[in-house]
């Protein structure tokens, strides 16, 4: 092999630490079992958020609708529960298939403009979608949601337990499959081209990108993995509710990947972590004001670098002029 | 070898009041080197980004190969093989010169849309951005990202990424700019030495380098066509002089001022 | 004639790193300098230190006097520095008249004299900076320094991308100026013959030093000395 | 020594529900400062948990609660959704779930183990589409918040006023996200119907109430009418004058004229800086008593479905008058007052006229 | 009908003073401030507490919080946001979300999270009736107010050099200094008036929009709205969108009371689709 090609290969291999991280991931619901629902959690926004981190950090297109998504994923898995059946993999599937629809159709709204209409109009869409859940309750129960959905057990075999063991293991196992799709993708020429859009649209244009389908082909996909990430919502849960398309949803994970990073996957997943574990702590030390905390650490993660964070002595050493 | 490969009629660009190509009709032939002279802001850029599709005409009508692209995206004019470079260097700043090359060259070979394979997949892929790097001087930054390189060498790069998808036509857009004096002879001869059915449209102010590599030349005087010739000729046209040229003694006249006045 | 810029010992650079050492020369007023040097040898980083956009680590710079290197950067135009970048750095959002209003001091220099001088501009007063071409943009960034009115014109590689017309024109409007207005000016350039021609001093810079010295004249009449210097001839 | 006895408190505590949390999370502190930390000889202990108003964080933290803290009863819940998406773990894990605010009728449905110690938003709305046509109102438009508790709030009161003989020409509904009511008011001046009927969220009670005057509305010879979130006594004193003289039906005033009640809102206002308690507060604090008596009846044992025996049909007296579980329903029975607004002491109240006794709630179909 | 349409202008009027501060803080110095709303809560909150606590008569705690606004603004931009200018979008939007969250527990925790309630003097809460028409006095004040600023605000940008050396400094601060632009200090005094509009905006809106600490996170949204429909390189705008807004809002939701909530959202999207840049580009179109 010439080095040339050993050299653009290296990127796409599997570091030795990234199994030990699915290793950890995947052995905290026995290790803790008493956090298995905090588990689920994260996976679920972690696979939301990985999902944002494509369109976001590879394609550098801003979406503050994601949410759109999650919620259509959600929405329909509670539907097909209720009236189709309640087998949680074919739920799944159809959330993932209403939400790609959906995402498609969005995608034609992105192609133009400036990362603030962008912004607005994603947004726009996600809140609109908030509007007609709310309206339309002969089939999505307004404001109170789709309420006590009783879903079939896993593989036919593991029952969702009260203490969320299966929804933990059921949601991971969807992350990580997700995970190393997106991981190819990104890895591909085909991410390639996504980064070289991202990076100069004009250039990317001039060797002979269509950057149109590209954004259109990322922005579907990436619908589809929030879908999915909303119908695990909706199994591990037993309801759908209507702040599903609400905006914090979009805007939680859209910090999240801002966090973790953007443009590197498990960015994603490293800011659902960070944020939801963190959330959970400051909110059970003091209940009322933990969103200052919550605040002043986004403030000072941002002054001084993720890279520093960890290093506060570093933290009042003058930056460079 | 003479038939026409990019031709356009009657071309015409309008920004809100300026006219800034006014019914420029230009043929290219297969194999041409041909340059593109003219003083600023007389249309030259905007010549190019009207052919490429990266500006909409506001009239006119641009064929290639025979083929009406008038109306076609940039991207598949690329596909038709006519590829450019920019007078402001267009880059990937995330990427490293390997994976820009790589990146155009299997884009180039229809990979663009492979998902499912990495991009080094293709050892035919390497191979040619491996060779392009070093053709280019590139080959030790190959692997530093582009925002970090020198002036010259994001030069030199965004020249290769043009030649990494073999075009049949090419438009260069002052390519040497900010290249080192003693580099810009051998980048032209470079593109001069493309195979001889490649067609060349270049655009540059250095009159050393342009003459020393045009066959044909083309002078664009406020959106218009003023003349077209063999260097030779244009050389001895007395209105290229007047508007563009100069007579070539005004660094004399300068110089003699500067002299009297310092003594 | 009187000294107008004085430089001793500069040693400058961009954060940590060191790229000019020990950098000494004086410029009297009315004279122009012809700064060369091989690529990436500190030419640019010369001149912006002297506007005050790198980190200065050592030495004095006085203009007539006062000491620049005290200053902050936008305190030297009001000092008198007028500077051409080497990348033009039109301001991108603002009109082209804008542009030249936006940094104007009082003087002889006015927007009309500057459209006076490039008429091509005052065809373009309402474009935005990012709806000219490269030559246009490169006459902005000239009259813009002009209008800031200043006695020591910076002027890094301002011929790059003009049409040879200008490229005469805008040198006799240098050696003009200099001589009429009494200003002073450094220039960068990379075909030296052009640049030398108009100049009273030169300097060639090589790895950040001063490695040579000399009248612009008689530096001119020695192409070896500039083959050995520069690594060209032309 | 017995494990203490653990109420999971799930509220929210941050953003625009907030003061809900804040009210019911002091009340509960309140009847454990009054009553002792120790019932029957158990230790009673109090876990508050902001839930954020949002459903699925409700239920994780309730799941936690049960799974890890192992608590006996569940209670707390601002919001209807949050009160939904725990209900079917209640039954699962046998956990009696106490709702101190949420007001949708059908929660209590939800399951076996929810009791209710807040109210109906259909009592209070029923109790004034009754009053309204004996008082010379005849037409009136209602106005409410696109949502659960306000379409509850229509519905019932626009049929029962509607069956008494009145008459309702438009039912406007305002986004939850609303900043401005100029058009909605605009279109009920224009309607010129005797009363507008209002039901929103605390908090824009206020405003409804201020562009109410600022447009003359009064003037023009229309009433105020609504449920008794629009004149929440937390915030009716900073209200200023245009609440004067809006009568609204609810369940609790602070000025309820009795000594529970003067002592409660004495204490109350005590330990939390002069806040006066609303209905919000009264909740918690009912709630709190509901589970001490149940915990006593059960000799401090405990046990789901044990407590939820003793929690049923509980009738005592509460701040707001007596109060009846009623055992087949597991929902609150109470008296519905109709109040005016006025000035006693220099401070707004909700001055109570007129009462209807021992309301069921009027959404229980079965 | 015509009361319907000044209704309109009051709300369009009033969203343009509370958003005109982010047009000019992410428009001109391309900083997106999603803490926008934190200085318009600053800025309600002084003047509450001012009128309730120390009986300071509305008009005089109008400039009051317009100064107090402009304070912290000025404050924090020294201390957090001059590090962040050149800094990449996404960290803005992290930083600013952060100071958003501490203002709302910060409020909360020092005055408590209940509405605040105002108490306007007599004769602002007056009406007229003339025809058909009927104003409000609030709301003619507020008119009143805002066209003035507009006006003031137009003068600053077009008629002084302020402008064009803010978009300068923008554009390249390198350079800008370099040509004898005193960044910090155009940087500083535009943002400290930026916060202080927000902080007016807040004064104002505190009667219409209600108080709360939850506040810049409400109405977050109606600002970006108004800033990404009137496009970022203008006053105009900016105004010209928010009355847009306001008025097919107001008059949406009398006459099509059901479709309440959709018409603003449904309104913002059609026209960034039909005009990605906003309605209002600066001349020169396609940039
Ligand atoms: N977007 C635009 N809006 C308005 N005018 C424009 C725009 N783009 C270019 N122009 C004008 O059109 C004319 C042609 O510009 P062009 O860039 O094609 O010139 P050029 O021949 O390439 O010049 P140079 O040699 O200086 O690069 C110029 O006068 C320029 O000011
Ligand atoms: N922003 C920067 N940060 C760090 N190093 C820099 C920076 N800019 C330039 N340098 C380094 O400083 C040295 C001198 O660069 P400078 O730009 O001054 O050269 P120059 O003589 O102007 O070259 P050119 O002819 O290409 O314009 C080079 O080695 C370059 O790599
Ligand atoms: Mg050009
Ligand atoms: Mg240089």
């Amino acid at each position: 092999m010439i080095p040339a090609q050993t050299n653009l290969l290296r990127n796409a291999r599997m570091k030795p630490w990234e199994p030990v991280v699915w290793l950890l991931l995947f052995a905290a619901p026995t290790l803790f079992p008493s956090h298995a629902a905090i588990v689920n959690e994260v996976a679920i926004v972690g696979l939301f958020a990985v999902s944002l981190d494509l369109v976001l950090g590879y394609t550098g297109i801003v979406s503050l609708g994601h949410a759109a998504f999650f919620g259509m994923g959600a929405y329909t898995a509670a539907l097909f529960c209720k009236h189709v059946m309640p087998d949680p993999h074919l739920g799944l599937l159809a959330g993932i298939a209403t939400a790609t629809v959906l995402g498609f159709l969005a995608s034609f709204t992105i192609l133009r403009g400036t990362d603030l209409t962008r912004l607005m109009v994603t947004l726009g869409i996600a809140l609109i979608l908030f509007e007609l859940a709310n309206k339309l309750d002969w089939l999505t129960g307004g404001m109170d949601g789709i309420q006590g959905l009783m879903f079939s057990p896993v593989l036919g075999k593991f029952e969702f337990d009260l203490a969320g063991r299966t929804a933990a293991y059921y949601s991971l196992t969807v992350l990580l499959l997700v995970f190393l799709l997106a991981r190819r993708i990104v890895h591909s020429p085909f991410g390639a081209t996504l980064k070289a859009i991202r990076d100069n649209r004009l250039r990317a244009m001039a060797i002979g990108i269509p950057v149109h389908s590209r954004l259109v082909a990322v922005y579907t996909v990436a619908a589809a993995m929030a879908g999915a990430a909303g119908a695990l919502f909706t199994q591990t849960s037993g309801f759908a509710s209507i702040d599903v398309f609400e905006f914090h949803r979009s805007a939680d994970v859209m910090l999240m990947v801002v966090i973790g990073g953007v443009g590197w996957l498990y960015g994603g997943v490293l800011g659902a972590v960070v944020f939801k574990l963190m959330q959970d702590f400051l909110s059970q030390i003091t209940p009322q004001y933990w969103t200052f905390w919550l605040g002043l650490f986004l403030v000072v993660l941002v002054l001084v670098g993720r890279d520093r964070l960890l290093k506060p002595w570093t933290w009042f050493r003058r930056g460079q002029a | 070898m003479s038939e026409v490969v990019l031709s356009c009629q009657g071309l015409v660009k309008r920004f809100g009041g300026i006219t800034a190509t006014n019914n420029v009709t230009l043929d290219l032939k297969r194999g041409a080197r041909h340059a593109l002279i003219g003083p600023n802001g007389a249309g030259k850029t905007t010549l190019i980004n009207l052919l490429t599709g990266v500006l909409d005409a506001t009239e006119g009508r641009i064929t290639l190969e025979g083929q009406d692209i008038t109306g076609l995206a940039p991207h598949q004019r690329v596909r038709r093989g006519m590829v450019r470079t920019f007078q402001i260097n267009q880059l990937f700043a995330s990427m490293t010169p390997l994976e820009t090359l790589a990146l155009v060259v299997s884009q180039h070979r229809g990979h663009g849309a492979r998902w499912w394979s990495p991009l080094g997949k293709d050892a035919g892929v390497a191979e040619r951005a491996q060779q392009l790097l070093e053709q280019f001087h590139l080959a030790e930054v190959a692997n530093q990202r582009t925002e970090h390189l020198a002036y010259g060498k994001r030069r030199l790069l965004e020249i290769a990424i043009a030649l990494a998808s073999d075009p049949r036509v090419l438009l260069l857009d002052e390519p040497v700019a900010g290249v080192p004096a003693g580099e810009r002879e051998e980048l032209l001869q470079t593109v001069a030495a493309l195979p001889a059915d490649v067609s060349v449209l270049l655009i540059e102010h250095d009159m050393d380098l342009v003459f020393s590599f045009a066959k044909r030349m083309t002078v664009l005087v406020n959106g218009t066509v003023l003349t077209e010739g063999t260097p030779e000729e244009i050389a001895a046209n007395p209105e290229v002089k007047a508007v563009y040229l100069g007579h070539g003694d005004e660094i004399n006249e300068a110089v003699q001022a500067g002299e009297r006045a310092h003594g | 004639m009187a000294e107008l810029l004085k430089v001793e010992k500069l040693s400058a650079g961009y954060g940590e790193a060191v790229v000019l050492h020990d950098i000494s020369f004086a410029l009297p007023e009315g004279q122009t300098l012809a700064l060369l040097g091989r690529n990436g040898t500190g030419k640019t980083t010369l001149i912006n230190t002297l506007a005050g956009a790198t980190r200065q680590h050592g030495g004095t710079i006085s203009l007539a006097g006062a000491a620049l290197h005290k200053l902050a950067s936008h305190q030297r135009a009001a000092a008198g520095i007028g500077w051409v970048p080497q990348e033009r750095n039109i301001f991108k959002s603002l009109t082209v008249h804008e542009n030249l209003t936006a940094v104007q001091r009082a003087g002889r220099w006015t927007p009309e004299r500057v459209y006076e001088m490039f008429p091509r501009l005052a065809e373009r007063k309402g474009n935005l900076g990012t709806q000219l071409s490269g030559g246009e943009q490169q006459m902005l960034a000239m009259g813009r320094a002009l209008v800031v009115n200043p006695r020591l014109l910076l002027l890094d590689e301002p011929l790059e991308g003009l049409a040879p017309i200008i490229v005469s024109e805008l040198l006799k409007a240098i050696s003009r100026i200099t001589r009429e207005e009494g200003l002073s000016a450094i220039i960068v350039e990379q075909h030296p013959q052009a640049i030398l021609a108009i100049s009273d001093q030169a300097i060639v810079l090589d790895h950040g030093t001063i490695v040579h010295a000399d009248s612009a004249a008689t530096l001119r009449r020695s192409p070896e000395l500039l083959d050995r210097l520069l690594g060209v001839a032309r | 020594q017995s494990a203490p006895f653990k109420i999971g408190l799930i509220l929210p505590m941050t953003g625009q529900q907030a003061t809900t949390g804040r009210q019911i999370e002091a009340a509960a502190r309140l009847w454990i400062a009054q009553n002792g930390d120790t019932v029957a000889g158990r230790k009673v202990q109090l876990i508050v948990k902001d839930d954020t108003s949002v459903p699925d964080v409700t239920r994780r933290v309730a799941q936690e609660l049960i799974v890890n803290e192992k608590v006996d009863v569940l209670a707390g819940f601002g919001i209807t959704p949050s009160a939904l998406a725990v209900a079917p773990m209640a039954t699962q894990s046998k956990t009696p779930l106490v709702v101190m605010a949420a007001a949708t009728s059908s929660i209590t449905e939800a399951s076996p183990y929810v009791v209710r110690t807040s109210f109906t938003l259909p009592q209070a709305a029923v109790a004034m589409a009754d009053w309204a046509p004996k008082n010379g109102i005849k037409t009136v438009v209602t106005l409410v918040t696109d949502y659960g508790p306000g379409l509850d709030a229509e519905k019932f009161f626009k049929s029962r006023f509607e069956f008494n003989g009145g008459k309702v020409p438009e039912t406007l509904r305002v986004p939850l996200r609303n900043p401005d009511f100029a058009p909605f008011l605009q279109k009920v001046r224009d309607i010129k119907p005797d009363a507008l009927f209002v039901f929103v969220p605390s908090g824009a009670g206020a405003a409804v109430m201020k562009q109410f005057g600022e447009r003359g509305m009064d003037k023009a010879g229309i009433k105020l009418i609504g449920t008794g979130d629009v004149t929440d006594d937390d915030q009716l004193n900073d209200m200023g004058d245009v609440a004067l003289g809006v009568v609204t039906s609810h369940h609790y005033s602070a000025y309820h004229p009795s000594p529970a009640n003067k002592k409660f809102v004495a204490e109350f206002q005590k330990a939390n800086k002069g806040l006066r308690p609303n209905f919000m507060a009264v909740g918690g604090y009912d709630g709190m008593r509901v589970i001490y008596e149940a915990l006593k009846k059960t000799g401090g044992k405990g046990g789901g479905d044990a407590l939820l025996a003793g929690m049923k049909g509980q009738i005592f007296e509460s701040p707001r008058g007596p109060v009846f579980i009623d055992a087949q329903t597991r929902d609150v029975v109470h008296n519905i007052y109709l109040r005016k607004v006025e000035k006693k002491d220099g401070q707004l109240h909700n001055v109570e006229f007129d009462v209807l006794k021992d309301v069921k709630d009027p959404g229980k179909t079965k | 009908m015509l009361t319907i349409l000044f209704d309109g202008i009051a709300y369009g009027m009033l969203l343009f003073v509370l958003a005109v501060g982010l047009a000019v803080t992410m428009g001109l110095m391309n900083f997106i401030n999603l803490a926008h709303g934190a200085f318009a809560m600053a800025g309600g909150y002084i003047t509450v507490l001012l009128m309730q606590r120390l009986d300071v008569p509305f008009l005089l705690s109008l400039p009051a919080a317009f100064i107090g606004a402009a304070l912290l603004g000025a404050v924090l931009e020294r201390t957090l946001y001059r590090p962040l200018y050149r800094r990449a979008h996404l960290d803005q939007v992290l930083f600013s979300i952060g100071l958003v969250f501490m203002s709302v527990s910060a409020v909360d925790y020092y005055v408590g999270s209940t509405q605040q309630i105002m108490q306007l003097p007599q004769w602002l809460k007056g009406r007229t009736e003339i025809g058909s028409l009927g104003m409000g006095h609030y709301r003619l004040f507020i008119i009143a107010v805002c066209a003035a600023l507009t006006l003031g605000l137009q003068y600053i940008l077009a008629k002084t050099r302020f402008g064009s050396r803010l978009r300068a400094s923008v554009d390249d601060q390198r350079v800008a200094a370099g040509m004898g632009i005193n960044v910090n200090v155009v940087f500083l005094s535009t943002f400290a008036f930026g916060s202080g509009l927000a902080g007016l905006g807040g004064a104002l809106g505190a009667e219409v929009l209600g108080l709360d600490p939850s506040f810049p996170l409400k109405f977050m949204i109606y600002f970006l709205i108004v800033v990404a429909v009137g496009g970022t390189s203008s006053i105009t705008g900016p105004l010209l969108a928010a009355l847009l807004l306001g008025i097919a809002d107001v008059a949406g939701k009398y006459y099509i009371p059901q479709m309440g909530a959709f018409i603003v959202y449904a309104l913002m999207i059609v026209i960034l689709l039909w005009k990605p840049h906003g309605l209002f580009v600066r001349q020169g179109g396609k940039a």
